[in-house]
């Protein structure tokens, strides 16, 4: 039996914490990073970066993003493009106008930009519940993007209002070429990904989700619900802040503001309706899908079909095949891919039986 | 001043317009709690089937009959294939599964019907009129009294039958509407078919004004702060929520959008709206969440 | 079979013929994994009242929802057995046919339309019939004899009462839809003990002078087993002892397992 | 295989359907013609596949990464993504790949700079350019340059960096002439004009320019006719210029006039030749064969006019095989088409004649001005050239700050060989 | 028994307290006393204002007149969070737990008041945050052994019967080590035995932490048996205040909420 927990026992609450909590797991783990690390900088192509690859990763980041603020804290926004923007444009201004800022220091602090233009937008929160609320993040959708187009200095003055990405250079080291983005994604994402790990199977993560799960109930046992809300909006804002600076610069390598437009924050909910609302892996298997889906419908109707459907129809058909499986996801499986995940986990571990 | 008053005409009638769309909303809101993102795209979907078959020869009536037929059916297999599976679900839920449904509308939509852009005449003509040396035009003004009928019918539908009743005790509990044997699946047909209808008025409206095409799916966004304004579950916050948007964000192009940058539309009636939902956090006529421990 | 007919036929004539509800070795499964009931087999004669008792989380709700039709709608899903209503197959019937056919669950957790006025909850529970108004004025007097409080309330939001009134609601409700089985989900919980003891005497009432019949789920087996006629003890999802409500009362197992020590 | 390769990312869904399936529907059908009638160019067939793009740019530049490799051993010979976004977001990638990037009558304006951009191409008309020949026209109508001083003119342009793009220009014209200019932006997608149109009729203006883009023009129309102000004085660009822009607004666009590089009909022999060997032949791309000849399609038609040619001129100088796309771009920078050559391939008036060189990518500048009569269009003048001497210093000014933030010396382009013509 | 120990300090005293919605009174001029380390029982009949006083003393409800004497301060209205940091916990009429979490986590969650280390500290889990941590959890595991919760440590609690559900919501309450513990209704739902379980940790709450508990519940066999001072409510008017046994006794109450079978 590949998949078992004998002899496992958890002695100490410290190790309970642990993320895996099965020496199975700690060694999958580790092989991927190992995996990610070392074999697919060797064998992998333009494609594979630039197309799947790097998208996937950073979309993975995006959807960890609004999944701390829509799953874990309970705070439904249509406005994750809006901050992805912030960091993208704030990341392009640091680094253009502070000389000799080194690049991850330029995206950390255009992620905090991102961070307080969330938390700014989150202010409503405070107030304003349920469905309500979108308007407070459509709001800041809306606004932002209308600010980077009107305001010519955030593009430095360039007449299409295009920004395109400074030399991807880390101590030295250029990082421009496919394979050295997406490094750099993977490294960013890795770190960032672990870091929401720790917050959500923390106190800061419980306090979110007993915001999300009943507020009454979370101010009576001394949660201050205005701070916890707050904070959701600013973590999640930062961590879209750097996604946005990421697409724009390891991903496109230039972005317009309208490439952070509403059908962007929608396919960032999408990526967590269908990974997991709540979950961390959810947002990777979501984003995989998210990428990879389209680009296999078309890439298998290319070659069975060989043209017998034109490419536009064909279009339109993925998108109603697309919606069917949002709703056939929520109403299958609400909890998304990761839960599909877990179940199989859970079947492996105590095959042969049932149940 | 006459500008002045001209503008806040022309907002107002604009206003009304988003009313329009705003209506088909808070039906579907009010019936079953479902904040239908797709409402946008079923305004598409009417205002191409219906645009597509006057193209085809069918007349007027019989392609408005016809199209009406449509969206029953439409309404009948969302019932059918969404809403029956999705019963008792959280409302986030329902949400989430109506943007899926507006891929799936806009997609069959341009399947079937194509992408072209289409021109819609509705045989008014749209010569404005001069009042006082202020511009109306004939064709909001028109607009604006359908609007209003639809208003008065749909006031009484809620709010003088047991249909009525039973509409908001679906939104409030599903499972105990089920429980008091309540037909939700009827229900939701009818009210996602009235909103069907709805979306063939607004669509043959909005399509008669800015053409038939894809971005029509995309007035949703104006319709949300009216909604928002209004209170989600308010037919009549949904008219004065259009009027307040659509005179206060003309206004505020006119004479503020010059000192700021210009081309302000599209934010500004969501930062209104908010600060209205900061002094009334349920929109002007919205009923409160009942929330008891 | 009419509410006339019913009326006049004796009760010794109905408790020999066929039982009105009889479940057939019924399983349920929640979300796919979760087994809440398994090989349930139980059966309600015309004008009787049937208790069903158990711990928490015994299936006592599942039952009812399986019998009404409502599990559907929390993800549950009955994967075998069959259920039988007035010598109709129900397994698969809609709560909307079922309602419509007289048989009414009163939820747990009381369910009320919290933006609906008190009186327009009791009105919802008679749409199904579609009374004329006169009808319904009735009806509902009816009903506020039973429970003057809610008159004292007609107008205020259900989701702004207390939390016996709203039980209150439910049950009244459920009456509304003038049913002829009434599955009821813990009555008594919540409410204080003089309307706790109303509660059953109005159902002795309606089942002695209108013949209607009772399927309830209670935890305050003392009260339940006063009144009832039959019992069926439930244990982990399994049936684990039936028979007369005055036999159950007074067996060992149950106050051992069941109600505890006292 | 002796083929030359063409990927598409084309668009036939989405809001700016219309645009992408006329403009590819041209484009392919102009190839087939190529392959039925020629048998390829000098005999090397031309392939293409296509790659929905839905105008989204992660999805260009998905196809972009899936297509530039060439198809079945096929090189691809050049991109046309057909959508300035995409075109950003590859044009780094196309010149470490060598491959093309056509971008015609749009794109980057300073990539009209073929020394910092060897491969970037906005072939025909920069956005610089139809502002300035829109002007020029304008003039025209009011009896020279110097009628333009106290003129009021008013652009509503479309709320995004496209449409901004020219704002500085127009306010340098307007300066320099001394017309009055007013600016007013219409927010995305545009489907509301109230203000900007109430504002429109309060200032009064001679000419309205329309810089719009997918519905925002229909409305436009619409809303002007609602606010009482003539069609026959507002003048739509170059994306403001096709049958879908002006038909949905029915009859308030009556009198319309828009600029075109490449006028609307099947007249031309091109375009008879296409009908002949490819639509008849019932292997036409189009589903509705009612728009054959339309503005897109005629676009489709021309950029198919110009890659070819740059394929042939690349294949005087490297050999009657397939390309690599840095021969290709030898053939871009080399292409010249004159009057003569645009009568041999039956396009004479619907191409405009045209020189590109290494430091001119764009090559042509100029553009007729064509009015819709209700169900079409109809040319109302002759070519009319832009400023390009005014405007050149600016887009090197712009092209040499690119050079310098991205550390790209500038090529010399005196040094570069040039066709043996 | 407590109430025999000299002269104690009420830890809690309200005084004239009203109350009323849109008009209509809920609570009308109440005034008692709970003293430090004694368990008070709220009676009533349904309606009568109990869960909205014990709202109104953890401020979930400001009313409309009268004060409140929390431990030395005397306010004229509460509110939560000022009241939870002074060492008030409460459970809920309707289960208000946190439904997506699991068993643990919603236990921890009480203990969020004593964590010292900063967000960012618990962000990236340094300095403080690691003991805090320990120390949470091991406060959490007391709690849930303490009431037996062990084998749904880990199961999320919006799919646990109601009566656990219940169970949770104490353990919730307890893991802040509250002074004053405000229970609505905690034994609703509940069979004999299982209410006799609950009684005990209530009691055992208060004996071994000496915490001061304020409850409402509808069983008077718990109610005699547990409390040291019981209060009645009627139409949100007091009616009786004293030792079960004065109350019993109390003719008022007897008609009002006993009634004559009790
Ligand atoms: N919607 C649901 N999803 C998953 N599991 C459920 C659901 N409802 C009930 N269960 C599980 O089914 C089992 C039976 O629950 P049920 O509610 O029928 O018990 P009960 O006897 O009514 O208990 P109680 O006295 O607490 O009401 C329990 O283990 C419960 O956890
Ligand atoms: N938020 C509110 N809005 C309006 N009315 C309210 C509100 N809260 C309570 N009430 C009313 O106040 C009265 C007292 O309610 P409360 O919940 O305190 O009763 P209770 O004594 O707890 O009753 P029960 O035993 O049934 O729970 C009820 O009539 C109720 O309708
Ligand atoms: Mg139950
Ligand atoms: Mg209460």
């Amino acid at each position: 039996m590949l998949y078992k927990e004998a002899g496992q026992f958890i002695t100490e609450y410290r190790l309970d914490k642990r993320f895996f909590r099965l020496k199975q797991e700690r060694w999958a783990f580790a092989a991927l990073l190992a995996f990610a690390y070392l074999v697919v900088p060797a064998i992998g192509n333009d494609y594979w970066f630039s197309a799947i690859l790097i998208p996937v990763l950073v979309l993975s980041l995006a959807g960890l993003g609004l999944n701390l603020l829509t799953g874990y804290a309970g705070q439904l926004s249509l406005g994750s493009a809006a901050f992805m923007a912030v960091g993208a444009f704030a990341t392009y201004n640091f680094h253009l106008r502070i000389e000799g800022l080194p690049l991850i220091a330029s995206l950390i602090l255009g992620g905090l930009t991102a961070g307080g233009v969330g938390l700014v937008f989150g202010l409503p929160s405070l107030r304003i519940k349920g469905f309500y609320l979108i308007v407070a993040t459509l709001a800041a959708q809306f606004f932002v993007q209308w600010v980077f187009t009107t305001f010519s200095w955030f593009s430095n003055n360039s007449s299409s209002g295009v920004i395109t990405a400074p030399p991807l250079q880390i101590l030295g080291t250029d990082l421009s070429t496919p394979a050295g983005r997406y490094l750099l994604t993977l490294t960013v994402v890795v770190a960032l990904g672990w870091l929401a790990k720790t917050i959500v199977s923390g106190e800061l993560g419980r306090k979110w989700m007993a915001v999300r799960d009943m507020d009454t109930a979370a101010a009576v046992i001394g949660i201050s619900v205005p701070k916890t809300k707050l904070l959701a909006f600013a973590i999640s804002s930062f961590y879209l802040g750097i996604a946005g600076a990421l697409w724009a610069f390891t991903y496109l390598g230039t972005v317009e503001p309208h490439g952070f437009d509403l059908s962007r924050s929608f396919q960032i909910l999408f990526i967590i309706i269908i990974g997991g609302m709540g979950s961390i892996l959810g947002n990777f298997l979501g984003a995989a899908f998210i990428v990879l889906f389209p680009i296999l419908l078309s890439q298998i109707s290319t070659s069975l079909l060989a043209g017998a459907i034109d490419p536009g129809q064909l279009e339109n058909f993925q998108k109603m095949i697309f919606g069917a499986l949002i709703i056939f996801f929520l109403i299958k499986e609400p909890n998304g891919l990761a839960k599909v995940w877990q179940t199989a986990k859970q079947r492996l571990r105590v095959w042969p039986l049932r149940f | 001043m006459s500008f002045f008053f001209e503008v806040l005409t022309g907002g107002l009638l604009a206003g009304v317009m988003y009313s329009l769309v705003a209506i088909g909303f808070v039906l579907i809101y009010k019936a079953s709690g479902v904040f239908n993102f797709a409402q946008g795209s079923m305004v598409l979907f009417a205002a191409l089937t219906f645009v597509s078959l006057v193209e085809r020869g069918v007349p007027f009536w019989g392609a408005f009959v016809l199209t009406l037929l449509t969206m029953a059916v439409l309404a009948w297999l969302i019932e059918w294939l969404v809403l029956r599976p999705l019963v008792n679900r959280s409302p986030i839920t329902l949400f989430m599964a109506t943007l899926g449904l507006s891929y799936i509308v806009e997609g069959l939509a341009q399947a079937v019907w194509g992408a072209q852009v289409h021109a819609l005449e509705i045989g008014i003509n749209d010569e404005p009129y001069e009042v006082f040396g202020i511009l109306l035009s004939q064709f909001d003004l028109f607009a604006a009294a359908i609007a209003g009928g639809l208003v008065a019918l749909l006031g009484v539908l809620f709010n003088k039958t047991r249909i009525g009743i039973a509409l908001r005790a679906v939104a409030d509990d599903q499972l105990a509407a089920l429980a008091v044997g309540i037909h939700l699946q009827r229900l939701w047909l009818i009210v996602w078919a009235v909103a069907g209808f709805v979306g063939l008025v607004a669509g043959m409206l909005w399509g008669a004004r800015v053409g038939v095409q894809f971005s029509l799916s995309l007035i949703v966004l104006k319709a949300l702060p009216v909604l928002i304004i209004g209170g989600f579950t308010s037919i009549e916050g949904a008219i004065v929520g259009g009027l307040i948007v659509g005179a206060s964000e003309k206004l505020a192009e006119v004479f503020i959008g010059p000192l700021i940058g210009g081309g302000i539309e599209n934010w500004f009636p969501y930062v209104l709206a908010m600060l209205f939902l900061l002094v009334r956090p349920y929109g002007l006529f919205g009923d409160k969440a009942i929330e008891r421990v | 079979m009419t509410q006339a007919q019913l009326n006049t036929i004796p009760v010794q004539a109905l408790t020999a013929v066929e039982p009105f509800l009889q479940l057939d070795n019924v399983e349920v499964i929640y979300e796919k994994v979760i087994f809440a009931i398994k090989h349930i087999s139980l059966e309600v004669k015309p004008q009787s009242i049937v208790a069903l008792l158990g711990a928490n989380g015994a299936g006592k709700s599942t039952i009812l929802k399986a019998i009404s039709g409502l599990a559907p709608a929390q993800r549950g899903e009955i994967v075998q057995g069959r259920i039988v209503y007035a010598g109709k197959d129900v397994t698969k019937a809609t709560p909307g046919q079922l309602v419509a056919q007289g048989l009414v669950q009163v939820l747990e957790g009381r369910h009320c339309f919290g933006h609906l006025t008190v009186e327009e909850n009791l009105l919802t529970g008679a749409f199904i019939r579609r009374p004329s108004s006169k009808g319904l004025a009735q009806d509902l007097e009816k009903v506020y004899a039973f429970f003057p409080r809610l008159k004292l309330l007609r107008k205020n939001y259900a989701g702004y009462t207390s939390g016996g009134e709203q039980q209150m609601v439910a049950i009244g409700r459920a009456l509304m839809a003038n049913p002829k089985l009434i599955l009821l989900d813990e009555p008594s919980m919540g409410l204080a003990p003089q309307i706790v003891e109303e509660i059953f005497e109005i159902v002795h009432q309606l089942q002695q002078t209108q013949g209607l019949s009772f399927l309830l789920a209670e935890q305050n087996a003392t009260v339940a087993l006063r009144y009832a006629n039959h019992a069926y003890v439930l244990e982990s999802g399994h049936i684990t002892q039936e028979g007369d409500a005055q036999t159950i009362a007074n067996s060992q197992a149950l106050s051992d397992s069941y109600l505890g020590s006292r | 295989a002796n083929e030359q390769y063409f990927p598409l990312q084309s668009y036939r869904i989405g809001p700016y359907a219309a645009g992408g399936s006329g403009f590819f529907g041209g484009f392919i059908d102009y190839l087939q013609y190529i392959n039925a009638k020629e048998g390829g160019v000098n005999g090397v067939k031309l392939t293409w596949s296509e790659c929905e793009t839905e105008y989204v740019v992660e999805k260009g530049v998905e196809c972009y990464e899936r297509l530039k490799k060439g198809l079945n051993g096929a090189p691809a010979a050049a991109t046309n993504p057909l959508s300035v976004g995409i075109a950003y977001a590859t044009l780094e990638r196309s010149t470490t790949d060598k491959l093309p990037l056509i971008t015609i009558n749009h794109g980057r304006t300073d990539s009209t700079d073929g020394s910092v951009f060897p491969y970037a191409f906005p072939l025909q008309l920069n956005p610089y350019s139809e502002v300035s020949a829109i002007v020029n026209y304008i003039a025209q109508q009011s009896g020279g340059l110097d009628k333009l001083k106290g003129k009021k003119i008013v652009t509503l342009y479309h709320g995004s960096p496209y449409g901004k793009e020219t704002s500085p220009i127009l306010e340098l014209l307007a300066k320099k002439y001394g017309f009055e200019l007013t600016l007013l932006e219409v927010p995305h997608p545009g489907n509301e004009q109230q203000s900007q149109w109430l504002t429109i009729r309060r200032i009064k203006p001679d000419w309205v320019i329309l810089r719009g883009w997918g519905v925002m023009n229909p409305v436009a129309l619409k809303t002007a006719q609602k606010t009482g102000f003539p069609a026959d004085h507002i003048i739509g660009n170059i994306w403001s210029n096709s049958e879908d822009d002006a038909a949905p607004a029915g009859n308030a666009a009556k009198g319309f006039i828009s600029i075109t590089t490449h006028p609307s009909g099947t007249s031309f022999p091109v375009l008879q030749g296409i009908d002949k060997y490819v639509i008849k032949a019932g292997k036409g791309n189009l589903q509705d064969p009612k728009r054959f000849g339309n503005v897109y399609y005629n676009l489709g038609v021309v950029n198919g006019i110009l890659n070819v040619e740059a394929v042939r001129v690349a294949q005087a100088k490297f050999g009657k095989r397939p390309l690599t796309g840095e021969e290709v771009r030898w053939g871009f920078e080399n292409l010249k088409l004159d009057d003569a050559r645009l009568k041999e391939l039956g396009a004479l008036g619907l191409v405009q004649p045209l020189k590109l060189s290494c430091a001119d990518h764009e090559g042509g500048g100029a553009v007729r001005f064509q009015q819709w009569d209700g169900s079409k269009w109809k040319v109302i003048s002759d070519w009319v050239q832009a400023d390009r001497q005014l405007l050149r210093p600016i887009i090197e000014k712009s092209s040499h700050e690119y050079a310098k933030e991205k550390g790209i010396t500038p090529r010399d382009c005196s040094k570069e060989v040039v066709a043996a013509n | 028994m407590s109430t025999t120990l000299a002269a104690p300090q009420p830890l809690l005293a309200l005084d004239g307290i009203s109350l009323s919605f849109k008009g209509v009174k809920a609570i009308t001029n109440i005034s008692f006393a709970v003293n430090e380390g004694e368990i008070c029982a709220l009676i009533g009949p349904n309606g009568a204002g109990k869960s909205s006083l014990l709202n109104v003393i953890n401020g979930v409800y400001k009313p409309d007149e009268g004060s409140i004497r929390y431990q030395d301060a005397v306010r004229r209205a509460m509110h939560p969070q000022w009241a939870a940091r002074r060492g008030v916990a409460r459970t809920f009429q309707n289960i208000a737990l946190f439904k997506g979490m699991s068993v643990l986590d919603n236990v921890l969650t009480g203990t969020n008041l004593k964590v010292k280390s900063s967000w960012l500290e618990q962000v990236f889990n340094v300095g403080r945050a690691p003991a805090d941590a320990l120390a949470q959890r091991q406060k959490a595991e007391r709690v849930i052994a303490f009431l037996k919760l062990q084998p749904w440590r880990n199961s999320i609690v919006g799919s646990l019967p109601y009566g656990l559900q219940k169970r949770v919501e104490l353990a919730r309450a307890l893991a802040a080590e509250p002074q004053l513990l405000l229970l609505d209704e905690p034994m609703a739902g509940m069979n004999a035995d299982e209410k006799a379980e609950m009684s005990r940790f209530i009691r055992e709450t208060n004996r071994e932490f000496g915490t001061t508990i304020v409850l409402i519940e509808h069983d008077i066999g718990v109610v005699m048996t547990l409390s040291d001072h019981v209060v009645v409510l009627d139409y949100g008017k007091k009616i009786g205040d004293g030792t079960p046994d004065e109350v019993r006794a109390n003719p008022e109450v007897i008609t009002a909420y006993l009634g004559t079978k009790h």
